[in-house]
């Protein structure tokens, strides 16, 4: 006997218990999916880049954002961040600022000349897309990644659509937009310019294509019916924005009345400020908390001096006067006209009431539905004819930029399944990471990063960019915000404080496996899992 | 066999005194044992110290009940205790006084014990004059090596060297070798 | 991929890690600086298989104390345990779940018997051996306290580590002096017109272990791994007495789930029931500041030795006590003034 | 090297002889001068590598000692009386584990009523508790047991208690032999643990045991005290082949080939009974002495070999279990159960609380129990008179008060009555 009997034991011998028989309930790691994720339209894995912007990686956080996008910049500045609407952060003081990280990385790529990643082997199917926004580059993208010749029909002179000729400059530089175009036109993407598709059949026909993705975005502008003198002068939002681009800018006058409240209002009315105006009104026939414009527009909008008239419509313009009556919500949130009118003087009126799609393209393809002057698409993006996919603003959706590439993505991904003969299958999405799911306290106490924006003299005189960038510091600070909801990042807290060692810590980027010989099933692993990644389940007896 | 029993009261030196008897018999190559009365007695309480002295071993371990001699360290005693019980009748008296045993009402006592074998010593004299504080205890021991011849001077004053080295050593054997001159000197006279 | 040495510094630059300033790992940080608990290499001197219940707060206090400790050492350490909850579920024959020298003598002698470890190995010449002794709070509050004390003054070299779970556990839950006021427990019962323990009564040990004037006092809870590991390591980086008291929830004793083990210790910082502070040489030197401030009943509600205080439209008389015993610990601690600046 | 010196010390510089490396004090009368000479000469640098540690209490003193054992260092201390009762969880605790602790038990009785004084009611408290417990006749004893002490406890990692009797052994002067450094070296080795704690071979020591294993737990901590009862002879014999004294190993006889009454007494009284012997055999009374060394282990087989034959055994002890008798005594019968033509048992016991014994009261209660011989036990020197008196007012006043106080009162009006007389 090496010891004396029984009074002292050799280390560690109760290894030989096997506690794991308590158990009624086992831990199981789970992927849980982040509501960042859920809420992005482009189907970004936000999660898992800002986890690469983390440590400082901001080159593998931009490979892995362009996997679901490749205009990270661009995004990081026009796109409307529903992920940041979403984001669990938001409960606990702010939502991380997504966005600008995002848009950190894209503008890191353009001035660091990362290249996107070229595709491995060519499949020689060839693919029309016509139209240059975002969706067709995003669907061009995609499918040249996937290895297919894309061929982009573009109507206009240069490519970037809405991008370019709805959004003004100083929102998106355009020096951002061109090199962002650039890295998909780098991947060997063919543009062609001043193109528009008449037939869509034909130019299929003459192109030897194997499929098309029609983008061909929402360029009509609606009309309004308002009586109006000889020397009223109405314009619409379309043709103003789309004027900035051109050399002929537009005339607004002194005093200009932007009507209509969504996005395109503000940016019509701001750049009328930019422009020289010394008034810009917009009239929305309902109040503040019902315009479809997003809150940070409008209120950089007011900030810049954009007056707003709420609970207004405009019954008739005349040289220099606008007729307005006034407006009630009722019960349920409609505006009714009360019979109270009221002139306003004004040099120029801007209808920002929406935009229709042009869709002669069209005409004669049989199985095609329209339906509320958009095309029709299935599951997978397909129109009724087979092999003509659709997506943007001319299939229902909401229009912006962040759906367009969604859909070009998604469009992407079914054409060319369709065209190996199959159905592209979307992996089965993770149960929602919940907020209730977290355990919060792990995480440090840090507000969201301002934004440094400019100064308001320049503002209101020159379309440079509003809203600056985050440098690295504060870039690698706000990726750092995120919960990492409902996916393991490695905190190594079940390690730490599981009571029984019966966690098994794999190493770096490996994870961890329990150890059910030893877990007694206390649950406190689970609790104190602050994303969310385990899971208990009962133990079947 | 020769017993000893010292009186005397808490802080006199009792208890040293009966083991600097011992060791001074040891050094003569003689057995000895020295104990105290055990007590948890604190300064100024009486005690008693106990000293056999012996050519073989001594395995006994009672108490002095006949003692060969008593050392009185401290006359008002005798109103408190009954000194003098068991006292032999061929034992020694050695008392630390500056009185005469008549002063002291002792003279009955005296009496009972040969010529010679009780005497005097203003060892607290000796020692406040040597030592310079009233511990009679050496003195009384030089007294008793000249009253008994139990042991020798040399012994005692050795003993009080090897247990206190140095200057108060010294002092204290310089109050014994007067203490024991003034006895030799007594008992002479006396005889 | 970018400059690495740009990334170091920016990194250097920013102290803030998100997910690692409160969990027990961080994959952003060098390995040196993480946690012992993240470390894959921890010692687990503390091992499977023991049998204390589910969720025992002991246990991780334990574990958590003795890797810090071991890697303090570089392994070079001996545990003394008192009699308890720990000593019964860890080494109960054949089996130990000890990875480190341990020995267990009695009840109330856990400090006494670390200052003889500690002394042979100064004798044995072995000064890199270290020594600890642990207990609950019976063992060191009560029946180890003469001992404890004993330790203290004398300034031995011995890190003497208390897992205060406020009672009895391993004999049937009763009361000790570090039950708090109120709490039921098997000899103070919920009964009568006073439930549970009575108010007034009950010692701070590190309180009482700052007033003997030692190097090294904290107090520490296993809802804050970082802090307790600091702790202990700061603790094994000095010599002499030091005392260190881990709060660490007993499902058992206190009604608890087992998932609220860590929930619990963390409510009881919050709400200034167990206020985390350090202490050297006397005085006291810091303390660990409220996050987010919560009202005692917060802590309390969730445990069934405190049922009676919630029942029939609650005891707000002797809730308001509570509270006030929390809201003086929060002035007196300072647990609410912001962190003072590291010089 | 032979010294005319306090029994303390002597037994302090044996101890420093045996290179403790722990040495825990607590104060109490009658062992505190043990401790104290250690003390000073840890202070001087002559005892070396040694520490030395001031506790706050005996209890704390044995758990230092058990903490420094486990960990592999030579460990002493020294206690007595109340001391022993309040370290009593770690006594038993250090033989449990098989500690070889080494430490000197100054025997004094046990209060209430308290009393600093010599009898051997601490030692018995602790008898059944898993130490040796050896038991000096003389200073020198005290010396050559201690030395032994750690040998014997170290071989078979197990502790022991050495007694000695306080004041008569503590407080004495007395020739002793102090032996040499390399003598004392060349007999004890250095210790090497049977089982410690080091963190390079870390193991569990102290474990919790159940029923399935702790029977044979402590069936081999009986195991031990029986090698103990083989090993304690051998030693001696080494140790007096060493350094010329014999300390008798389990037991040591005196006059005992041809007595018919042999007496069985431990420590500093068998001195005095041998005195008391020698002036009997003089006066022609067949008699000898049984001088037990080792009560734990019993030497129930050599004792049994001794007494066997005898007419009569006279059993003098200085502790005895209320309610019960002579443990000494109660030990005694068991070495002769079963013995054909036992001898008769007589039970003594003396020297309570300090109470002197002397060889007038010897004398007579030998002779007594030839002439007179009593059932249970016998009480030397009871004050009868007293006793009859506190009982009559116990039987009378219901609410007596205690009876100590009683007694003491009563003894004073006694003294006083005869004062006047």
């Amino acid at each position: 006997m090496k010891h004396p009997f029984a009074i002292t034991l050799d280390s560690g011998s109760s290894l030989a218990n096997l506690t794991g028989s308590w158990r009624t309930d086992r831990p199981v790691y789970v992927d849980r999916l982040p509501p960042c994720n859920h809420a992005c339209p482009a189907g970004e894995n936000i999660q898992a880049w800002l986890y690469h912007a983390e440590s400082g990686d901001y080159e593998s956080a931009w490979r892995a954002l362009t996997q679901d996008n490749p205009m990270p910049a661009v995004m990081g500045r026009v796109c409307y961040q529903p992920c940041e609407t979403a984001c669990n952060r938001a409960k606990v003081d702010d939502a991380v600022g997504i966005n600008s990280v995002e848009r950190f990385l894209g503008d890191e790529a353009i001035k660091r000349g990362w290249r996107l990643t070229p595709p491995k082997a060519e499949t020689g199917k060839r693919i029309l897309v016509v139209g240059a926004g975002p969706s067709g580059l995003s669907a061009a993208y995609h499918l040249r990644r996937l290895g297919h010749t894309v061929v982009i029909y573009e109507a206009g002179p240069v490519a970037g659509g809405m991008m370019r000729f709805g959004i003004p400059k100083y929102r998106l530089p355009r020096d951002v937009l061109d090199a962002e175009i650039q890295h998909i036109l780098d991947l060997g993407v063919e543009l062609k310019v001043n193109s528009k598709v008449e037939n869509i059949r034909d130019t299929m026909k003459a192109g030897g294509f194997d499929a098309a993705f029609l983008a061909v975005g929402a360029h009509i502008a609606k009309r309004a019916n308002i009586p109006a003198g000889a020397a009223a002068k109405i314009l619409d939002a379309v043709q103003v924005l789309r004027s900035m681009e051109g050399q002929e800018k537009p005339l607004f006058g002194r005093r200009v009345v932007v009507y209509g409240g969504g996005n395109t209002a503000l940016d019509v009315a701001r750049t009328a400020k930019r422009m020289g105006a010394t008034e810009a009104i917009i009239v929305y026939r309902r109040t503040r908390e019902r315009m479809p414009a997003h809150d940070f527009e409008v209120e950089e909008a007011l900030e810049e001096g954009v007056m707003m008239r709420w609970l207004s419509t405009i019954k008739r313009m005349d040289e220099g006067v606008l007729t307005v009556e006034k407006m009630v919500l009722d019960d349920k949130g409609f505006p009714q006209p009360t019979g109270e009118f009221e002139t306003l003087e004004a040099d120029s009126l801007v209808l920002a009431l929406g935009q229709d799609v042009d869709l002669s393209l069209l005409d004669g393809v049989p199985g095609l539905e329209l339906k509320g002057g958009v095309a029709q698409v299935d599951t997978n993006m397909m129109t009724g004819y087979a092999g003509i996919f659709a997506g943007g603003d001319m299939v229902p959706s909401e229009r912006t930029v962040t759906v367009g590439i969604g859909h070009g993505k998604k469009a992407a991904r079914h054409i060319d399944a369709w065209l190996r003969g199959a159905v592209y299958a979307p992996p089965e999405k993770h149960e929602l990471a919940d907020f209730d799911k977290l355990n919060v306290w792990y995480y440090a106490d840090a507000s969201k990063t301002v934004r440094p924006t400019l100064d308001m003299a320049r503002r209101k005189s020159t379309f440079e960019e509003v809203q600056k960038g985050l440098d690295e510091s504060n870039a690698l600070y706000e990726a750092r915000r995120c919960l990492s909801c409902g996916n393991c990042f490695e905190c190594d807290n079940c390690y730490g404080v599981c009571p029984d060692n019966a966690v098994i810590k794999l190493g770096p980027g490996n994870r961890f496996q329990f150890n059910y010989d030893y877990c007694k099933g206390c649950w406190l692993c689970e609790a104190e899992c602050p994303c969310g990644a385990i899971k208990m389940v009962p133990e079947t007896i | 066999m020769f017993q000893i029993r010292i009186h005397g009261r808490g802080g006199q030196g009792v208890v040293t005194a009966a083991e600097l008897l011992s060791v001074a018999a040891f050094l003569e190559d003689k057995h000895a044992q020295a104990f105290p009365s055990f007590g948890s007695e604190r300064m100024g309480a009486p005690v008693v110290s106990f000293c056999r002295i012996d050519t073989k071993e001594i395995r006994l371990r009672e108490p002095i009940v006949a003692p060969d001699a008593l050392i009185v360290q401290d006359v008002t005693l005798f109103k408190a205790i009954d000194v003098f019980l068991g006292l032999k009748d061929s034992g020694y008296l050695l008392v630390n006084t500056n009185q005469s045993f008549g002063d002291l009402q002792l003279d009955p006592v005296v009496a009972k014990l040969p010529a010679g074998h009780a005497v005097t010593v203003p060892a607290t004299e000796l020692a406040l004059k040597h030592i310079g504080r009233p511990v009679p205890n050496a003195a009384l021991l030089g007294a008793f090596a000249a009253l008994t011849g139990t042991v020798r001077l040399e012994s005692v004053a050795k003993a009080i060297h090897e247990a206190f080295p140095g200057a108060m050593g010294n002092a204290n054997i310089v109050a014994a070798t007067e203490a024991h001159d003034a006895v030799v000197a007594r008992v002479r006279t006396a005889a | 991929m970018t400059d690495p040495t740009a990334t170091a510094t920016a990194n250097q630059k920013l102290h803030f890690y998100q997910k690692g300033t409160f969990t027990v790992g961080n994959r952003l940080v060098p390995d040196t600086e993480r946690s012992v608990q993240a470390s894959i290499d921890r010692s687990n001197a503390l091992t499977c298989g023991h049998r204390a219940c589910q969720g025992c707060g002991e246990a991780l206090g334990a574990r958590y104390a003795m890797d810090a400790a071991m890697r303090a050492t570089g392994g070079n350490l001996i545990a003394v345990n008192a009699t308890g909850c720990l000593e019964v579920f860890t080494t109960p024959y054949p089996e130990t779940s000890w990875q480190m020298p341990w020995l267990h003598s009695l009840f109330g002698n856990a400090a006494a018997v670390a200052t003889g470890v500690a002394a042979a190995m100064q004798v044995k010449g072995r000064k890199e051996v270290r020594t600890i002794a642990q207990g609950g709070d019976g063992g060191t509050t009560d029946i180890g306290f003469g001992c404890l004390s004993g330790m203290f003054e004398r300034n031995d070299d011995v890190l003497y580590i208390c897992y205060d779970n406020e009672g009895y556990m391993n004999t049937g839950v009763q009361r000790s002096s570090a039950t708090p006021p109120t709490a039921r427990t098997a000899t103070t019962p919920a009964m009568g017109p006073e439930p549970g323990n009575v108010f007034g009564t009950g010692k701070s040990v590190p309180k009482i272990a700052v007033a003997h004037g030692i190097p090294y006092v904290a107090t520490a809870t296993v809802a804050d791994l970082h802090d307790l590991e600091r702790k202990v390591m700061k603790a094994m980086g000095i010599h002499g007495a030091r005392y260190i008291q881990i709060h660490v929830p007993c499902p058992l004793g206190w009604g608890s789930a087992s998932h609220d083990t860590i929930r619990l210790a963390r409510l009881a910082v919050e709400c200034g029931m167990f206020p985390v502070f350090e202490a050297e040489h006397g005085i006291v030197t810091s303390s660990r500041k409220i996050r987010r401030p919560v009202p005692v009943a917060e802590y309390l509600k969730p445990q069934r030795r405190f049922a009676h205080l919630f029942k029939d439209g609650g005891d707000s008389q002797r809730l308001g006590h509570l509270q006030a015993i929390a809201d003086r610990n929060i002035v007196e601690y300072k647990l609410l003034e912001p962190e003072e600046e590291a010089g | 090297m032979l010294k005319q010196t306090e029994g303390s010390h002597a037994t302090a510089e044996a101890i420093a002889l045996c290179r403790p490396e722990v040495i825990c004090a607590y104060p109490i009368t009658p062992q505190t001068h043990i401790v104290e000479g250690l003390g000073e000469m840890v202070r001087l640098g002559q005892l070396k590598n040694c520490e030395f540690i001031n506790v706050e209490s005996e209890f704390a003193a044995l758990s230092v000692a058990i903490g420094a054992s486990a960990a592999g260092a030579r460990a002493y201390t020294a206690t007595a009386s109340q001391g022993l009762l309040f370290m009593a969880e770690a006594v038993y605790n250090a033989s449990g584990l098989g500690l070889p602790i080494v430490m000197t038990l100054g025997n004094r009785a046990i209060g209430a009523p308290i009393n600093i004084w010599n009898d051997h009611s601490d030692a018995m408290s602790m008898r059944d508790a898993g130490w040796l417990q050896l038991f000096a006749e003389s200073n020198q004893d005290s010396i050559d047991l201690h030395i032994q002490a750690f040998r014997i406890a170290e071989e078979l990692s197990v502790p022991v208690m050495v007694c000695m009797d306080g004041f008569l052994l503590t407080h004495a002067s007395e020739r002793v032999d102090i032996p040499e450094q390399a003598q004392v070296d060349a007999f004890l080795p250095r210790y090497e643990p049977r089982q410690v704690l080091d963190p390079g071979e870390p193991v569990s020591i102290g474990a919790m045991v159940g029923p399935d294993a702790f029977t044979e737990v402590r069936f081999l901590q009986h195991y031990k005290q029986t090698l103990a009862l083989h090993l304690i002879p051998e030693l001696a014999a080494e140790f007096s082949g060493r350094f010329g004294r014999n300390t008798g190993g389990l037991l040591r006889t005196y006059f005992a080939d041809d007595a018919e009454m042999l007496v069985v007494a431990m420590g500093s009284i068998n001195g005095t009974i041998k005195d008391t012997i020698d002036e009997m055999r003089a006066d022609g009374f067949s008699i000898g002495l049984v001088n037990i060394v080792s009560f734990r282990p019993f030497p129930t087989e050599a004792l049994r070999r001794l007494l066997a034959g005898r007419k009569h055994v006279v059993v003098v002890e200085k502790s005895f279990a209320v309610g019960m008798g002579g443990q000494l005594a109660n030990n005694v019968d068991l070495a002769l159960r079963n013995t054909p033509a036992a001898p008769q048992v007589h039970s003594v016991i003396a020297g309570l609380g300090g109470r002197s014994i002397t060889r007038t009261s010897l004398h007579r209660v030998f002779r007594r129990a030839v002439a007179q011989p009593w059932e249970g036990a016998h009480f030397l020197d009871l004050n009868e008179d007293i006793i009859g008196k506190e009982l009559h007012h116990v039987r009378k006043v219901r609410r007596s008060g205690p009876t100590a106080e009683n007694l003491l009162r009563r003894l004073d009006q006694a003294a006083q009555h005869a004062a006047a007389e």
